[in-house]
């Protein structure tokens, strides 16, 4: 599997729209599935401006891109790729997005969802409330 | 990593999240005497900010990037992170 | 849940990359889940240049309607959109875009990934592949 | 639908995919006598079509754009469609 990860304090992507914009896939795909997670506007029933997320960097490359080849190998995928933005993140903006390329759709649908769970408990990132 | 000779037998320790809070610095150089392990680093920690003791139960920590066991050994150079229960997504 | 389904002739999309293009969300999502179905270059071990897809069209529409809808009683979900194509689709370009938005990203997996496996039992649309 | 006057008491049947091939036509009017059930319709459309007797175990039919049981009643009117087993997506 072809993985790419990336720790950014860019905005991610281009559009604000629920489309997606690329909608083929390379070659040999016949799924991709694609997580966005977007800054709610409450956090911990609080109202929130936005989440400022802090991220021990390049481990936490490093433990995306293991985690990833190791799903891989329960659920094996053309390609994988992670965006998690960092810095302050406004609500109804996107924190990170997750896009895996697979054959067939119960594979990609499987590591990426396994992936956001292992994620929120293996990869050193925190996020905190930025209050209105 | 690992050359006494380049650090004076310290290891650079890294304060994220609430493990930052707790001591209000974000990262420290600690003296890592011969035989010393991630155990011993973590209550040598807790000595000196009393802040970080209620975290003792929830953090981990990482040496030179990898999460590590209590009694994991630590050599001078090392770089040993405090990571307290991630939160990102 | 806001619905919206749609059959058509045209491509789904403009670009072809990997990476989404819209990437926020409308109020109150915290997650999307997207899924793209691409038509792959072989089919039953045959190599083909394309799949031609037919629709029984107006139930087709409204088959995809309801299994959404009763599917969010179940995995409550606040917007889902489905694109699918038909007729000639030629490798590598997508057959079906569905877009899912949600509070919490667990409904927006199970429901795009069970209406996926609805789709293909009861929804009347057909493929037919197209030797090279 | 199901107004007699304007049909002269058929229905339209419309064959998909796999139902369209075998019979080699995409719709037929066929006569809908009083008392018709969607069962009865397809054995019709088998009489009248052999080569739909290998699909009709795997056939479903739809009657005015919702999957009807084969004891459910037809009229005038109706549109009646061959449903082999589909593979979108």
């Amino acid at each position: 599997m072809e993985t790419e990860v990336e720790i950014t304090g860019e905005r991610i992507g281009g559009g604000r729209g629920t489309g997606g914009g690329g909608v083929g896939a390379g070659g040999g795909a016949g799924a991709r599935v694609e997580f966005v997670g977007v800054v709610r506007g409450t956090e911990g029933g609080r109202a929130i401006s936005a989440l400022r997320y802090e991220a021990y960097r390049p481990m936490a490359e490093n433990q995306m891109r293991k985690i990833l080849l190791e799903l891989n190998r329960s659920h094996p995928c053309l390609r994988a790729r992670v965006i998690h933005r960092i810095g302050v993140v406004p609500v109804g903006e996107a924190a990170i997005h997750v896009s895996v390329e697979a054959v067939h759709r119960a594979e990609a649908f499987a590591l990426v969802s396994v992936f956001m769970d292992r994620l929120k408990e293996d990869v050193p990132i925190w996020k905190a409330a930025v209050l209105g | 990593m690992g050359d006494p000779s380049s650090d004076g037998g310290q290891v650079r320790v890294l304060f994220f999240s609430g493990a930052r809070e707790a001591c209000g610095l974000a990262e420290a150089m600690v003296a890592c005497p011969s035989g010393m392990r991630i155990g011993d680093l973590l209550e040598e920690l807790v000595r000196r900010h009393a802040g970080l003791a209620p975290l003792r139960g929830q953090v981990r920590l990482a040496r030179n990037g990898e999460f590590a066991r209590m009694d994991e050994g630590v050599f001078p150079g090392d770089e040993v992170a405090l990571i307290p229960p991630v939160s990102g997504g």
